[in-house]
């Protein structure tokens, strides 16, 4: 079997972090891929909630967008946008949130409107979305994105969605419960430290040194007291995982 | 009470007019391409395009200059990045500079649901810790006056005109849509004028019990286009044509080439039918 | 995460405490009598009874002594005329006093709608010209902070207990009501605890696309209750029984009556099937 | 044929009010049996929206709880009950509310829910239901009641719904538009004085003098300068309403 490739194993470590039987709303992209890919591991009995209204889906393919037919078919049921908005994020049944983002900070902020200024922007991103309310109101929320200078910043451009805000009780007083538990990147996974809610390392993949992960973060990083080392993926989540991009991409194949 | 079906082009110069609001609709599915390219046939300016999710077809009105302002919440290519025509109006304002009302999924949801149930506007949880309501007048919060909590309030969205692609109408003009339904009930509600375009237009609607079904009376135009949610999909009918969405990245990379291939496709095409046949071939 | 069925006995006994607020829905259709049976079987006290339209069913609930307080805005015996065992509460505290929450039907839905939302309260354009304002401090009125216009308010229902009959569950629990659906999606996902009876349980539930359906893991009990909601209808099963429904003028017009009836048919009978085999004799 | 029932003349005098093609938001009882009968003879494209969430119901009988299955089959859509009052009367989608009461005053307002104080009634009547809503948003009101002198009076021990709350430009300071234009009863029709807003007699019914409705209402009556008498009611109407009356007591005794 081919050895995983630092993206394999960042799907694999976040869909592990997904329990079963939770409720998860998922964003699109390696978020969906990891939720989906918990589903056919460990956690079969987690209901995957999208955006599109769809509730309970179990798509067999990756969707491409957030509300593929595929999701439609295979969900326990179908809700309008409102609906799913108000009475499923708002009214409090969502666990897990899962979400990527452009940026993300020292307090696990997140970015998804504007690299530079909001009126002149050096890069205008495609906005909010339904991460605002997700990273508000789940109960937890996990975070995936690639480890980079430019993305893992000191302080976002722009707040999108909130983490811990200024860090310390900052998002608890102002209002919010929650908060994002874990970031987990291609180089490891990093936590909000109890009580400062500053982003700290407590996990690396196997082979990455903190060197590697300190040149790839944009802020200077502080490591857990005990940093362990990813445990590898198992062959029955790596042929998972590969069967279900498998399965996806002879699908898009065969629709083009 | 019955709507009688007419033709798109015609629908467009009867109900949308430059400077108006236009909501199109359609999370994912059942999205109204087939009239986005009919203003852009028409060269309909200044409008005010409203939608959760300007995806393609706002790109393609935006940068054929159909647009002086977004009311949106994601600006994306779902699962593939940038909206090219979006970022350089917003960016270098090219074709024109565009002004943007940009809310959140939960917020522009809700006001669409405030629009439609005739309130000025929605009370959410929602903006806590985000930087948008700095800059965004339309997000404020108010006070519950009974447990004093702070909540977030966005203003209704009552479009001039809310466009939607559906499934199926009857004779008669009742619309039915089913699968994901978005916000498309919610628009046709709270908009002024409602254009619904539909795959076929059949004797009996069918409807399933509690169905998402528009009663003749509160749609102003059908129009019988089939295929007219392409390159998205209307669910039992066709899929989404995921290739085409992949292609319009590289389409839409470039002013020139953006241009001449609306100039080709669209603009060059009498209706959407011909542009399907085009495109194809 | 799916909920198992057990008996109706069992889920009021698990689910339902003196004291709780309990909320009893179907508007007219579906409801949940054979639950209310129940909870008079089991002898409950001091509970809030939550529910737009409490005829028959809160009228036995009350004449029994159950409730402490109404949460309501429609009290009348449909189609023909009074409550007698509600007015004798309200009127002569028999058997005892009867605090009443009164609102109307746009509001009490719009509060569920709120209570399944997560939100504080409910904003509607409601009561303007009316005393009830003034005679119920849940209802209020704040100002819309982009018009000023003047919006009434009313505080979320969040019941501990929503009970509800469904036609129909499958075997993991996922619940599929249809026809006339009320406000039963609303309680179910407002309240802290929710059981709901159906017609039958089923292999596959086979919903048609949008339908209502609650999945089960929003669900903490599911009876199986042929014949719940009689001597109202499930549509698709039974019809409403109209003969009961005025026999039940007679029925409850004296408390002595009232008491021999309930008697006899409720606390003289094991469960519901009991009841309506002796009725039928 | 029977010559018409007093009843039977107030139904038919309340259907002719009902214009073809509007939207009516119909209560239970005399009103639906009106809103019906207009939907049988001269207005078959009347749209009835009932609170139950049936839209467009067409009813074959007269359905005796607003939430007969009759109701649900014969719609174009239904919806659950907080859309019909968010959407479809809040929303202004509804033309004429149909509203029946146990009090109606001078000034058009109504009454539902005490007959005395409010904490200490002599009669607790069933209480608002949607008729706060209906009378305030419908574009138009139009009110069925028997007349008597406790029904009709100078003003109701409580108002459940507003018409002209205390006269003149009150229910326009108040922020609500339209207002009953008609109040129907087994005597005659009344209507709002233009400026005062004051209750009179515009129409009786054949046979109906003055003093009898002056006798039956308790307030000192004022009559327009032209009051018209009642059209008799035509064979058409009275035969579709006598059929109608006659399939729905078939079926109920069939059912029972």
């Amino acid at each position: 079997m081919k050895s995983p490739t630092r993206t394999e194993i960042m799907t694999i470590v976040a869909s592990r972090l997904l329990g079963d039987g939770s409720t998860c709303f998922v964003g699109i992209g390696i978020p969906s891929m990891a939720a989906n890919l918990a589903r056919l591991t460990h956690a079969p009995d987690v209901v995957l909630i999208y955006e599109s209204g769809t509730i309970g889906a179990k798509p067999n393919i990756l969707p491409l967008s957030i509300g593929d037919g595929e999701l439609a078919e295979t969900a326990d049921t179908v809700v309008s946008t409102p609906e799913i908005f108000a009475y499923w994020l708002q009214g409090g049944r969502v666990d897990v949130g899962f979400l990527g983002a452009a940026q993300v900070d020292k307090f696990a902020n997140l970015n998804s409107t504007v690299i530079g200024e909001y009126q002149t922007p050096k890069v205008r991103l495609p906005g909010a979305g339904g991460a605002p309310e997700i990273a508000a109101l789940a109960k937890d929320t996990l975070i995936i994105i690639n480890h980079d200078p430019r993305k893992l910043v000191e302080r976002v451009d722009f707040i999108t969605s909130p983490g811990y805000l200024d860090g310390g009780d900052a998002r608890k007083k102002a209002g919010l419960k929650g908060g994002p538990s874990a970031v987990i990147t291609d180089l490891g996974v990093l936590v909000p430290e109890v009580d400062s809610k500053e982003l700290i390392v407590s996990q690396v993949h196997a082979g990455v040194t903190r060197d590697q992960i300190q040149e790839a973060t944009g802020w200077e990083l502080r490591f857990a007291d005990q940093v362990t080392e990813t445990e590898p993926p198992t062959e029955l989540e790596l042929t998972a995982l590969r069967q279900l991009l498998e399965r996806t991409e002879a699908s898009r194949r065969q629709a083009s | 009470m019955s709507t009688s079906s007419i033709s798109l082009a015609e629908a467009i110069r009867l109900h949308v007019s430059d400077g108006d609001s236009v909501a199109l609709e359609g999370f994912t599915h059942l999205i109204p391409f087939a009239a986005g390219h009919e203003i852009i046939r028409q060269r309909r300016r200044d409008l005010t395009l409203v939608r959760l999710t300007p995806d393609l077809i706002c790109d393609q009105l935006i940068g054929m200059g159909c647009a002086k302002k977004l009311v949106f919440s994601w600006g994306g290519h779902p699962g593939v990045g940038s909206l090219h025509r979006f970022r350089d109006a917003v960016e270098k304002a090219w074709p024109a500079p565009l002004e943007i009302d940009e809310r959140s999924h939960a917020a522009m949801s809700a006001a669409y649901v405030a629009g439609a149930a005739g309130l000025p506007m929605a009370v959410l949880r929602g903006f806590v810790g985000s930087d948008l309501p700095n800059h965004n007048a339309n997000i404020r919060f108010i006070e519950c006056p009974f447990t004093q909590e702070k909540l977030a309030a966005t203003p209704a969205i009552n479009p001039d005109v809310a466009i939607i692609h559906a499934q199926k109408a009857d004779r008669q003009g009742n619309v039915l849509l089913w699968g994901i339904v978005g916000v498309q009930k919610e628009i046709a509600l709270a908009a002024t004028r409602c254009i619904v375009t539909v795959e076929e237009i059949v004797d009996k609607l069918e409807a399933p019990p509690n169905a998402c079904v528009l009663p003749a009376w509160t749609i102003d135009a059908i129009c019988e286009v089939p295929g007219g949610a392409f390159p998205s999909y209307a669910h039992g009918y066709y899929e989404r044509d995921n290739a085409a969405y992949l292609a319009w990245d590289a389409v839409s990379k470039s002013r020139e080439q953006f241009t001449a291939w609306m100039d080709q496709h669209v603009l060059g095409t009498e209706n959407f039918a011909e542009f399907r046949h085009q495109l194809a071939s």
